[in-house]
């Protein structure tokens, strides 16, 4: 292990920047370690919760951007509900995960493309095409998986093959385009 | 470098026991307060004369605010209600005395209460400024204010 | 008239952000101000002595002293120019630490309010007149509210001291919540061995008058002579004819009733009797619980009370008492875990309080010091304490550290051990909080030898498994997610105010604050005062406190009131009103109004009625001033021209002179 | 007088979760609340929206919520927690000025306010309720042993969700019970089955729902009963992938609780969608002496 400098290391404007974009304050969390304890994915995190948080208030924006974590967790809201201060752990883990994924870092792969498969399928029907999804998510991670699951959802109806628009379709896709727009301003 | 001009005339009368004490705890943990106010220091609000809030807007003070103990919690059983009677009545004068009511404040903060007077005096003079300047009186108004003494006979009335 | 006028720099605390030279120099073209100086720390002897060589030099009538708030220091000064010759009353304070340099960040502002303050505190003390404070005798009688260890120090002292004690107990026994424990960090010994002969020498003291079972009703007077109603709740038993054999307890049918000293662990009878070391040792019917008071079909302990005690027709009866000082010691109360869900909720028979577990090991506890599971009896071979249930807490507004929490876990921990040899223990934590002598090392022992195995993080939840139940928490200093299998689960839960505190701080008048814990008078140089006179504190009441800092609170409240009473008299605060007997036109609506009947209704020479005040009873509160159509009435040291003298020396415009 | 809700389905009820939809109406309309679904509603964005961005995923809810304010509602009932929670997160942020604007600027038809959105379970617990749900019953499910799970955000954050106790829910206990079975005293009533991620990271569900199967297994439940499209895929339709991962057979039928209400009012099978479950009830049918 090396020497953390925390002289250089420390990136406040990190710091202040998830605070501002998730309306937390960072400072109060004293590390009793309940949102780690609590969390059901911790078993799967590089970095528990609470680890993260405590990486978070020393500015360590690298390796908290990095982490996979922050795309594992599933906002199942646990540590936000029995923070002992307060703290909005999820929306914080939500924040860290959009900024990561604005900022190219993406150390889950397959879960950013099943979220892009996802939206995509959103986009382009107005709801979600389900094996649609599962189409796009194939092709973009070139992984089968679930082979097995098909014939037993469409042996019981309850896969679709074919897509069907809503009428608000154009709508909904003007959602999608106008944020992109709003991005790139 | 700020314009010590630029603060308004904000006049606090505060009881000894408990918003006086409110003030200095917020001193002592050091939450920063807009510099406006000056604070007269009563023994209780019980003591503070309509009249005399009525003079110091006459005097051209720019915001009036008056703070004692919780109501249930007086130092002296039962001041801070003969207050809130009295200054309820002032309150409602302030618009015939040609002063804006926004300028006038009467709250309670007790002497643990260190952040909300903090917040208090925070919002009022937010207030205050956003009021701006007080415009001049004239005499006729402050003998009009005369008629908010509680011993004048609206009170009770 | 010559003034002078002192700024402080109080070290750096003002003078980093207020000028302290520029305000003396504003001073100096004040009016009367004949001498004005910046000081580094005016209360400091040199500080001191020159306000005294300053009044001697220049002929000075009053002094201002710009520092701190008079709340801290108001009273050192008037010492300091009494020293000088001058009235103690001939002296202000401009507040402008609290309330200008601590709060102010931008120096040429804070030194512009500052200069405001010290014209403000020039302009009034121009109108001070010399007071002077009368002398009135005192009762020299001591109420003491609240019979845990604390109130139980308190009051042997103060009746060690010679003082006449009334000692008043909500509960049917002394004792508070030392009684209930087991044994106590950091030696080990047994709480009622400790506690027992003091609660006896309360009894056997011919100087201490106890009130069990009975509560403070309302209090009026004023330091020196209060007049204290103590409402003596039903027992339903006669007291006098009682004699604590217990025979009625043994024969009560009724045995659901809920039993506090056993915090719960198990059911107590409709009569009862909390514990056989109880002082008073006397019997008590629950009213809500008892057959005969609730159906009217029962009465048997009437039948087999051998001493014919029993009164089912009793009611509850005020006696007053006349005490010249108070002491509060009314303790604190257990955080009521159910809040926490994820911990059971009281869904889980076998998470239980520390105080039940504390009842646990005690051998005169409902399992005889046996640590047995609630659920099924068996005895643990694992313990799971946490930490910090209900303190730390800001989600469940319980902010604050209980203090002797994590103490008295090392405690239960360590007598695990004993109880239960071989029996595994774990502690849940966030900090270690053991500040006192010999604390630490009582901490390193459970670990070092007893084997207490110490976890570095909160418990998220507890599930059942099986007949064990699972506590999930981390390990911080590991980063890990953690999990302890337990038979037994103790909580350690934290304090909070004693039930009624708000009630009774209102009844005495004296403050509590936003936790409601009694509010001290100051937090360093007045911890046993409160801000009225003649009221002071004792033990957990003021904030959660072990039992070495309660009982030493305690002795130290003693000593306030032995040194109140040490003279037969008191001096009275003159800052009190008086009638203008030839303003006032005797309406008397300021004897209507004042709260403390402190005006009487006086027949002149001339036959006309006017109003006067009795200084001795009077409590300077002003609400008469304003009363008074005639502005007759006046209170001295704050008259509506003093008032008005501040405001003015605030304002642009001179006020005019009219109502 | 019924009272009349917007009825939002979300997308998964139009695929995977249709019984939970039937059963979902069928239990309404025999309790006499009124569902009317919005026209043409959309996607709500689901956990990969605001895995993206809290604007974009607002706008995504909001658009139904602006055609649930068009239809006259005063509010839109959702069987799906995650649904729930992003309609319900949009009716907070549409509330605010601020935020409104922002997600408005990508609306075309901008949405002036928020509007309270309930789940079904909520719905049903506090229109129809345990007493009238039991007065109602014809077919109690006497004997079946059931473990009812709630998931980890029907009732989470407390703050936003304020509908029964976040640590130990008990409303689909009390309708359940009411209903004539047996409910297990389940712990992991909120733990998280995995969510979403049994396509990118099947590990993880394979953990998590696991262990809620093997926990219903040795309590001994005969069923369980669940609120959620997605438990509900997880714990069903990927119960032979867990079993084969946990080397362990459970054969537990993982309903609807909707599902299950539905028997116990008698409803017709063929709105209660049965045959849809992958693990086979028939067992458990059996058990309540109503062959499968
Ligand atoms: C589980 C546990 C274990 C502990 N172990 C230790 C230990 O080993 N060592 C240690 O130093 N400390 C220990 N403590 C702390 C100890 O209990 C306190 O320090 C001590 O009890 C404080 O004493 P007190 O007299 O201030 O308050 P209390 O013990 O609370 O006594 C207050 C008394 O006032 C009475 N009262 C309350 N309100 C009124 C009213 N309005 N009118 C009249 N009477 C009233 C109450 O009935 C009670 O008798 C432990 C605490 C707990 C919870
Ligand atoms: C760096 C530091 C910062 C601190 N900050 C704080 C703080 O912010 N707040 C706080 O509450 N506490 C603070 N403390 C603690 C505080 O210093 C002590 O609580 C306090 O000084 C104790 O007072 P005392 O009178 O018991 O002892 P002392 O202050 O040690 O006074 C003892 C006196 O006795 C004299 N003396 C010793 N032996 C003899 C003898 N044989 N004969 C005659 N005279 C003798 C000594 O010369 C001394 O004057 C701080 C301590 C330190 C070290
Ligand atoms: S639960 Fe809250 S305070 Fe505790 S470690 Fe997590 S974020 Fe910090
Ligand atoms: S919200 Fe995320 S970090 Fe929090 S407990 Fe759930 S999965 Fe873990
Ligand atoms: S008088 Fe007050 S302000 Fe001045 S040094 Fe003393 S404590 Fe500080
Ligand atoms: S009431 Fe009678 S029986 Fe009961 S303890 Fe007293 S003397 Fe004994
Ligand atoms: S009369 Fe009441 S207290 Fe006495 S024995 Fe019967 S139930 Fe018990
Ligand atoms: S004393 Fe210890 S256990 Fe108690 S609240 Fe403080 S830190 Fe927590
Ligand atoms: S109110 Fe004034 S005038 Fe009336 S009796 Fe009292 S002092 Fe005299
Ligand atoms: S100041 Fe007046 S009202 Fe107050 S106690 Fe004295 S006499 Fe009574």
């Amino acid at each position: 292990m090396t020497v953390l400098d925390l002289t250089h290391s420390c990136d406040m404007q990190f710091v202040a920047e998830v605070a501002r974009e998730s309306g937390q304050n960072l400072t109060l969390c004293y590390q009793c370690g309940n949102c780690t304890a609590g969390c059901p994915f911790t078993f799967a995190y590089d970095l528990p919760a609470s680890s993260v948080m405590r990486a978070l208030q020393w500015g360590q924006r690298e390796a908290v951007l990095s982490c996979r974590s922050i795309w594992i967790c599933a906002t199942c809201k646990t540590c936000s509900t029995r923070c002992p201060n307060n703290i909005d752990v999820a929306r914080i883990m939500e924040v860290l995960r959009q900024i990561s994924r604005r900022e190219g870092y993406a150390p889950e792969k397959q879960i950013k493309q099943f979220q892009d498969s996802f939206l995509q399928s959103v986009m382009r029907h107005g709801r979600v095409f389900e094996l649609g999804t599962m189409m796009s998510f194939i092709a973009r991670s070139r992984r089968l998986t679930d082979m097995d699951l098909g014939p037993k959802a469409l042996a019981r109806g309850k896969l679709f093959l074919r897509a069907r628009d809503i009428r608000g379709r154009d709508e909904v896709e003007r959602i999608f385009r106008r944020y992109r727009e709003s991005l790139e301003k | 470098m700020p314009d010590p001009a630029a603060d308004l005339r904000i006049i606090g009368f505060l009881c000894n026991w408990c918003s006086y004490g409110g003030a200095d705890t917020a001193g002592v943990a050091r939450l920063a307060q807009p510099t406006d106010l000056r604070i007269v220091r009563v023994p209780c609000s019980g003591r503070i004369d309509p009249l005399f809030i009525a003079k110091a807007f006459y005097g051209g003070a720019d915001g009036v605010l008056v703070s004692g103990c919780h109501p249930r919690d007086c130092h002296y059983s039962e001041g801070n209600y003969h207050a809130r009677r009295r200054l309820e009545l002032f309150l409602r004068l302030l618009p015939a005395l040609g002063i804006d009511p926004g300028r006038f404040l009467y709250t309670w903060v007790s002497a643990s209460e260190g952040q909300r007077w903090q917040q208090v005096v925070a919002d009022f003079t937010a207030r205050v400024h956003a009021l701006g300047p007080m415009p001049r009186l004239r005499e006729t108004d402050l003998a009009a204010a005369a008629l908010c003494h509680p011993a004048a006979p609206q009170e009770g009335a | 008239m010559r003034l002078g006028v002192f700024v402080c720099h109080c070290g750096s605390n003002i003078a980093a952000t207020v000028d302290c030279a520029a305000v003396a120099l504003a001073a100096r073209a004040m009016p009367d101000v004949a001498f004005a100086a910046d000081s580094v720390y005016t209360c400091s002897e040199p500080g001191q002595e020159a306000i005294v060589a300053a009044v001697a030099e220049h002929g000075l009538d009053g002094v201002v002293v710009a520092s701190c708030s008079p709340r801290m220091h108001e009273r050192t000064f008037r010492r300091t120019v009494a020293r000088a010759g001058l009235n103690p009353y001939m002296f202000e304070m401009a507040n402008i630490r609290e309330h200008v340099s601590w709060v102010g960040r931008d120096k040429e502002r804070n030194t512009a309010k500052a200069t405001d303050l010290v014209r403000m505190a020039v302009e009034k003390l121009r109108r001070n007149r010399p007071l002077t404070p009368r002398e009135f005798p005192v009762t020299r009688r001591v109420l003491v509210v609240g019979g845990g260890v604390a109130g139980i120090q308190a009051a042997l002292d103060c009746a060690d001291g010679g003082l006449e004690v009334v000692l008043v107990e909500r509960a049917s026994s002394i004792g508070g919540k030392m009684a209930q424990l087991d044994k106590t960090f950091p030696t080990v010994d047994c709480s009622s061995c400790v506690l027992g002969p003091r609660m006896v020498d309360v009894a056997q003291h011919p100087g201490i008058t106890l009130h069990a079972y009975s509560e403070v009703a309302s209090v009026s007077g004023w330091v020196g002579n209060f007049e204290v109603a103590v409402r003596r709740k039903a027992t339903y038993v006669d007291w006098s004819k009682c004699t604590g054999c217990g025979e009625c307890v043994k024969k009560c049918p009724a045995r659901d009733a809920p039993d506090p000293f056993n915090a719960g662990l198990a059911p107590a009878r409709a009569i009862n009797i909390p514990f056989p070391q109880a002082i008073p040792k006397k019997a008590v019917i629950n009213p809500a619980h008892c057959k005969q008071l609730t159906t009217g079909k029962c009465g048997v302990c009437a039948k087999v009370c051998p001493s014919g005690a029993i009164d089912y027709a009793m009611t509850e009866t005020t006696v007053t008492e006349k005490v010249g000082a108070i002491i509060v010691a009314t303790g604190y109360e257990l955080f009521d875990p159910k809040v926490y869900g994820q911990y059971g909720g009281g869904r889980y028979p076998d998470v239980i309080t520390s105080m039940q577990y504390e009842r646990m090991l005690s051998a005169s506890g409902p399992t005889g010091g046996h640590v047995l599971r609630p659920s099924d009896g068996r005895e643990p071979r694992s313990v799971v304490f946490i930490q910090c249930v209900g303190s730390r807490d800001r989600h469940i507004g319980r902010p604050y550290c209980s203090g002797f929490c994590c103490m008295y876990t090392a405690k239960q921990a360590i007598l695990t051990r004993d109880h239960v040899p071989g029996a595994q223990t774990y502690v849940f934590y966030m900090d270690i909080r053991s500040p006192g002598k010999g604390y630490d090392e009582f901490i390193r022992r459970a670990m070092e030898e007893y084997g207490v195995r110490y976890v570095r993080g909160r418990v998220s939840r507890i599930f059942p498994k099986g007949d064990r139940l699972v506590v999930r928490g981390a390990d911080t200093l590991m980063a890990a997610q953690v999990q302890v299998e337990a038979d037994l689960v103790v909580l350690a839960v934290g304090a909070e105010h004693a039930p009624g505190a708000h009630e009774l701080a209102a009844t005495l008048r004296v403050s509590i604050d936003e936790h409601g814990f009694f509010m001290e008078g100051h937090p360093k140089l007045r911890p046993v005062e409160t801000n009225t006179a003649g009221v002071y504190l004792a033990g957990a009441c003021q904030g959660p406190k072990d039992i070495p800092a309660s009982v030493s609170q305690a002795s130290a409240a003693a000593a306030k009131v032995l040194g109140l009473f040490a003279r037969g008299t008191l001096a009275s605060d003159p800052q009190v009103a008086l009638v203008d007997p030839r303003r006032c036109v005797g309406c008397l609506k300021c004897l209507k109004t004042c709260p403390f009947g402190a005006i009487r209704e006086e027949q002149g020479r001339d036959g006309a009625v006017r109003a006067q005040v009795v200084e001795t009873v009077c409590q300077g509160c002003g609400v008469c001033c304003v009363t008074c159509p005639q502005g007759a009435v006046q209170l001295q040291h704050f008259t509506d021209d003093q008032i008005l003298a501040e405001v003015e020396a605030l304002c642009r415009i001179p006020l005019p002179t009219c109502g | 007088m019924s009272p009349r809700f917007a009825y939002y389905p979300g997308c998964s009820l139009e695929g995977t979760a249709q019984d939970y939809d039937r059963s979902g109406r069928a239990c309404c309309a025999a309790l006499g609340i009124e569902l009317a679904e919005i026209p043409d509603w959309s996607c709500c964005g689901s956990s990969p929206a605001h895995a993206v961005d809290a604007v974009l995923s607002g706008a995504l809810a909001a658009r139904n919520l602006g055609l649930a304010r068009q239809g006259g509602f005063g509010a839109v009932v959702t069987p799906c927690p995650n649904c729930l929670v992003n309609l319900r997160t949009a009716a907070r942020d549409l509330d605010d000025p601020a935020r409104r604007e922002r997600i408005n600027a990508l609306l075309s038809v901008p949405c002036e306010g928020g509007l309270p959105a309930v789940s079904l379970l909520q719905a049903l617990f506090e229109q129809a309720g345990p007493q009238a749900l039991a007065d109602a019953v014809v077919r109690p499910l006497a004997g079946l042993r059931v473990a009812p799970y709630y998931g980890c955000i029907l009732h989470r954050p407390p703050g936003l969700m304020a509908f029964d106790d976040p640590e130990n829910p008990v409303a689909m206990d009390a309708l359940l019970e009411a209903a004539g079975a047996e409910v297990v005293a389940f712990p992991f009533k909120t733990e998280c089955c995995g969510a979403s991620y049994g396509v990118p990271r099947k590990d993880l569900v394979m953990e998590l729902s696991g262990r809620l199967l093997e926990a219903a297994a040795d309590l001994g439940a005969d069923a369980l009963a669940v609120a959620c499209p997605l438990c509900q895929m997880n714990l069903d339709l990927r119960q032979d992938q867990i079993a084969a991962a946990r080397r362990r057979a459970f054969g537990i039928p993982v309903f609807y609780f909707t599902q299950l209400l539905g028997l116990a009012l008698g409803l017709d099978r063929a709105d209660l969608g049965l045959d849809r479950l992958v693990v086979p009830p028939g067992g458990v049918l059996r058990k309540l002496g109503t062959e499968g």
